[in-house]
């Protein structure tokens, strides 16, 4: 009886790929249609497209097209001055661009030997966690909203901007800061900054009861989420998956653990992991993650000393030439590991910054490989699972 | 305006960047009658688009007008990196459905396409696309100073610098990038155009076609698509 | 680690060893064994986890450095690779058989500095740019700005100064222009 | 045969009422959803105002001569399910051109439009229309079933094919609704019901951010001007056959609106907080729940 509901029969033939790797689809033959899941269709994570050949609700072949947002920052910092990359910097990732400063900063403290204080490591590390924060708000009800339950979406992003508002007060951006710069960070928290965060914590405390009522609870959720998407514990060498995409399948991989940095070896965390590796892993492993954060910001907010200096001495930046040299830098964004190469070469400017966003592997590679035999229903909900930010895969 | 035919040539010389299924072939066709097939004419219209005046009467005009400015359906194409702020605008704290701004996922419904920050030569070629499918009348919000004067990217090899030489603009945005607010002040300025009847720049685009087309074709380098997209 | 460092010493003849934390080494190699060194940590040494390939344009000296970026997540330790490739006809044995997305990273590189990776499946096809016709974009030699100001029509009207000229001019007419550092409370 | 034009004449004001109440529904619908999320949401207007913006689009291309009769036959099927239609009962004038055995008519007719719009978008050319059609094809035929046992069981039950003598039956009470009289075959119908309006965990035709819109992705201007006025009529008139069938009909134009509402409500409420199913998943829980209540019904009359 149960066989006659499965109506998924074995696909084991697809991909139909050729000895060289090119495809095996013959698109006059009426058997298969060509699709483009985006740029321009709702779904799609950012401003990219999948082009993909379905046969019937299957798909047999899966190609990313990235580039649609491509600025060649790279390119551009290299003819600017340290000081002045850093507003292009932060752009290269709009969904949390803290990250991006702090590895900028971090790099050239690493390269001109910079110590900075105590309380702007305190200020960085907090700061980092609220951009994980806001962008955790975002994903975590979004995988619902993949599955057209966008009431979650619309709570959290209700949320976010609550904490955008607390990032507005300290920093006075709303999206870019620009708040850690090389030596230290550029201003203290504002008074009474503690008590207007709390009160946004508790507010994202309910949230996460809701949210869990209204997504991890939902039996169509479930049924959409659980199996769909798997990603296989030997894929994520082969294929270079890192942070929650990694953790999922139960390979516990982060950064902050595994080579602190800033304050986090203060803190007491444990990163969460799962172990199916599908959708519904994936968006557990975020779930919980949210209510990590939350419970970070609480712990720095209660070891952080009140005042303190936030900035180290700096060379005039206007003529700030740093040796020769090179050095990787990396930190845990939601996504995972986010690293910046960053190369000098004793001029004032530097000679070549690289950029290592996870979701260069996941979007392109992982994605490709996981929606061949996927349903054409469930390529959006797979690629904001593994939580694709195109930005950072093109610069 | 007639209807005359654009320059094959043209489609031809580009033909190396067409994907196989739009190459020209022969096809045999069930009787055994050997037929040429060039896709890109014959699916495609290559007809140039006309203008299309507003209605005579100006009662009747200013009423269209007024249901046309309370009815904003915007196309849901984040084109950079100001489609970040296009969620909060539609969710509780700003919410602009009060004013009449919904998002259709396709060009074809939608009246207003909002360029959200910088657009790469790439994207650029696919907003074209969207842009002229979208029907008269039909609007363009621009977001962000890289749409104004390449902002800070001005000196990038991949960014267009100015939006209006490529398609016309009727409200630009400033800011990098402009908070939901501006881009709901925004959008009060365009209902405030629409509803004076100067948002005319369909027309405009149709009127000037040939500048507008030779400045896309500049930067363009695969043109391989007709000229317009019907 | 320093004994796994020295023996690749001897087997490989490394030319540079330079280390940059306690738990981050750079190797500089030559051009012929990069691709054997990396197979090897990567097979024996359980360097499983491949970081970055990135590509240094010295023009200066001619050359491309390409960095390959290691890491063995059990010991937590990163090795970096460099080796030094010929600017004209630039060209790289390719590793996309180690790693699946080293294939992406190699279709990168081929399409912003022109570094060929033969036998690299979909080497030739579009990655970011669609229908580039000038050089490479990321090469030194090529001047964005001015690509920019030849392709884009710039709008008139921006004014650009060089910030330490402007800065002197307006905010400190009568501060020397000195890189100095300010000492704090001394 | 003689014409009754002040028949016609009274289908027609019922058509402009329905259709105006059809647009307030949605309209308040999509407050009611802002509001559970936080939001002001749409003024009330919004949907009118969208009509005539619709049909005030200057410029208009075509696919062919099916492109353009799809809207048509979708319109035509709304509006022949409204004309055969009881709508009051006890009434004269308001029962439009019910006759006996209209209910067979009605049943065909909820397929008509759809078959229509699937030749239209067809048409269209844009892949996604299609994969919508032939899901909404699919999904359909799935709500077809239970709600055809569930019919075949009330006339069973009425001794009767006629919608009017259907409520007569009902009337005296809410204890002789069919919902009390007959509940499997009043759910089974019910559960399609949800998948006749379309809302999550229903709504892969239009499935918004997997294949964007679904079978209107073409649409555009005067012809999606058709398409929502029909859909405003369609809403309506399900939601009349249903409380005609189960919940005992409407003495008045304000217990109609009132039921007919509540009836709407049923199908949003659900949509809220579910999310969509793949279309294997919707068409088995189709096959398996409501048929096996349908079932039930049919046996145990």
């Amino acid at each position: 009886m149960s066989n006659l509901f499965n109506w998924n029969p074995d696909r084991s033939k697809y991909p139909l790929m050729k000895e060289d790797g090119s495809l095996d689809v013959d698109l006059s033959s009426q058997k298969f249609t060509k699709l483009w899941v985006g740029p321009n269709h709702p779904g799609v994570t950012g401003n990219m497209a999948v082009e993909i050949t379905v046969s019937g609700d299957e798909i047999v072949h899966a190609k990313t097209h990235v580039g649609y947002l491509h600025r060649g920052f790279e390119k551009l910092i290299e003819r600017r001055l340290f000081i002045q990359g850093f507003p292009t910097c932060i752009r290269m990732c709009v969904a949390e661009p803290d990250y991006n400063e702090y590895l900028l900063s971090k790099s050239i403290e690493d390269l001109s030997g910079i110590e900075i204080p105590e309380m702007a490591e305190w200020l960085r590390t907090l700061v980092l966690e609220m951009a994980r924060l806001q962008s955790l708000l975002r994903t975590v009800p979004g995988q619902g909203g993949t599955f057209s339950l966008g009431l979650g979406v619309q709570w959290g992003m209700y949320l976010r901007d609550l904490i955008l508002d607390r990032f507005e007060e300290l920093t006075g951006g709303r999206i870019y800061h620009m708040y850690i710069l090389p030596g230290g960070v550029r201003g203290l928290l504002p008074d009474g900054f503690k008590e207007r965060l709390e009160e946004n914590l508790q507010l994202i405390d309910e949230f996460i009861i809701k949210i869990k009522k209204l997504m991890f609870d939902n039996a169509v959720f479930k049924k959409r989420a659980i199996g769909v998407g798997v990603i296989k514990k030997e894929w994520v060498d082969q294929f270079g998956i890192v942070g929650p995409n990694a953790r999922s399948v139960g390979i516990s991989r982060d950064i902050r653990k595994d080579y602190s940095y800033l304050k986090y070896q203060e803190l007491d965390f444990e990163p969460p992991t799962a172990t199916d590796g599908d959708i519904f892993a994936r968006s557990t492993v975020r779930y919980r993650e949210l209510i990590q954060t939350v419970d970070l910001i609480r712990q720095i907010m209660a070891k952080m000393p009140e005042k303190g200096d936030i900035k180290s001495p700096t060379p005039n930046v206007l003529h700030w030439k740093i040796p020769k040299g090179e050095t990787y830098t990396r930190s845990e964004s939601s996504r995972g590991e986010y690293g910046m190469y960053y190369v000098t070469d004793g001029s004032d400017k530097p000679r070549r910054i690289n950029l290592r966003g996870p979701s260069y592997n996941h979007a392109m590679t992982l994605l490709e490989h996981m929606l061949v035999n996927a349903n054409i229903s469930d390529v959006h909900a797979i690629m904001v699972s593994l939580q694709t930010c195109p930005p950072e895969i093109e610069r | 305006m007639t209807n005359d035919k654009l320059n094959k040539n043209q489609i031809e010389d580009v033909s190396k960047f067409f994907a196989p299924e739009n190459k020209k072939k022969n096809v045999e066709t069930p009787d055994g009658q050997i037929i040429e097939v060039n896709p890109l004419s014959d699916y495609f219209s290559e007809a140039r688009p006309k203008v299309h005046e507003p209605n005579s009467s100006k009662v009747v005009e200013t009423f269209l007008n007024w249901a046309r400015a309370e009815s904003l359906w915007v196309l849901g194409f984040g084109t950079g990196c100001g489609s970040i702020e296009i969620p909060p605008l539609l969710t509780p704290r700003f919410d602009a459905f009060r004013f009449g701004v919904q998002m259709r996922p396709t060009p074809r419904q939608s009246n207003v396409i909002i360029i959200s920050g910088y657009l790469a030569v790439k994207t650029l070629k696919r907003v074209i696309r969207s842009y002229e499918q979208m029907q008269n009348p039909k609007y363009v919000l621009a977001l962000g100073s890289c749409t104004i004067n390449g902002g800070m990217y001005f000196d990038s090899y991949n960014t267009i610098n100015r939006l209006d030489k490529y398609i016309p603009v009727d409200v630009y945005v400033a800011g990098c990038m402009p908070r939901p607010e501006a881009l709901l002040a925004g959008f009060m300025k365009l209902k405030e155009l629409i509803k004076a009847g100067k948002a005319e720049n369909a027309n405009k685009y149709v009127e000037n076609f040939d500048e507008y087309k030779a400045n896309q074709k500049k930067i363009i380098k695969d043109w391989n698509m007709p000229d317009y997209n019907w | 680690m320093k004994n796994l460092i020295e023996r690749l010493h001897i087997k490989y003849s490394l030319t540079d060893i330079v280390n940059q934390r306690d738990n981050f080494v750079y190797l500089t190699i030559r051009k012929e064994n990069a691709i054997d060194l990396v197979t090897y940590l990567k097979d024996y040494e359980g360097f499983s986890h491949f970081v970055l390939l990135s590509c240094v344009d010295w023009i200066e000296d001619g050359k491309f450095q390409l960095s390959y970026f290691l890491n063995q997540p059990n010991k937590k330790f990163d090795i970096a690779i460099r080796t030094m490739i010929d600017r004209e006809n630039a060209e790289m044995q390719s590793s996309h058989h180690l790693w699946k997305h080293i294939e992406t990273y190699q279709r990168e590189l081929r399409e912003m500095y022109g570094i060929n990776f033969p036998k690299n499946p979909r080497i030739e096809e579009n990655f970011i740019l669609e229908g580039w016709d000038e050089i490479p974009p990321m090469r030194r030699e090529f001047d964005t700005k001015r690509y920019s100001e030849k392709t884009f029509f710039p709008r008139e009207g921006r004014k650009t100064y060089d910030p330490a000229t402007y800065m002197k001019d307006k905010l400190y007419p009568n501060a020397p222009i000195t890189a100095k550092v300010n000492k704090k409370d001394e | 045969m003689e014409i009754d034009f002040n028949k016609i004449l009274f289908a027609i004001i019922g058509l402009i009422i329905v259709l105006n109440w059809g647009l307030l529904m949605s309209s308040i619908m999509r407050k009611i959803g802002a509001r559970v999320a936080g939001r002001h949401g749409i003024p009330w207007f919004q949907p009118w105002v969208d009509l005539v913006k619709n049909y005030a689009i200057r410029s208009q291309i075509t696919h062919g001569v099916m492109f353009y009769l799809g809207p048509v036959f979708r319109l035509s099927g709304g509006v022949g399910l409204f004309l055969f239609m009881p709508m009051i009962f006890g009434s004269d004038l308001w029962i439009n051109f019910s006759f006996k055995g209209d209910i067979i008519l009605i049943l065909y007719f909820q397929f008509f439009g759809m078959l229509g719009m699937a030749l239209g978008a067809g048409e269209g050319g844009q892949p996604h229309s299609f994969i919508g059609i032939s899901r909404g094809l699919s999904q359909f035929t799935a709500i077809e079933v239970p709600m055809t046992l569930a019919v075949i069981s009330l006339a069973v039950q009425y001794q009767t094919l006629s919608i009017s003598d259907i409520v007569e039956a009902q009337q005296g009470g809410f204890m002789n609704w069919t919902i009390i009289t007959n509940p499997f075959a009043s759910i089974a119908a019910m559960l399609s019901l949800l998948g006749a309006f379309g809302h999550s965990p229903f709504n892969l035709v239009k499935a918004p951010n997997e294949i964007p819109i679904g079978p209107p992705t073409e649409y555009h201007g005067t012809y999606l001007g058709v398409l929502r006025t029909n859909a405003a009529i369609l809403h309506v008139v399900e939601a009349v056959l249903f409380m005609n069938l189960f919940f005992g009909g409407a003495g008045s134009w304000l217990e109609l609106i009132v039921k007919s509402f509540l009836i709407y409500f049923w199908s949003v409420f659900v949509g809220m907080v579910f999310p969509r199913f793949r279309i294997e998943q919707s068409v088995v829980w189709f096959l398996k729940v409501p048929l096996i209540l349908g079932i039930i019904a049919i046996i145990l009359l």
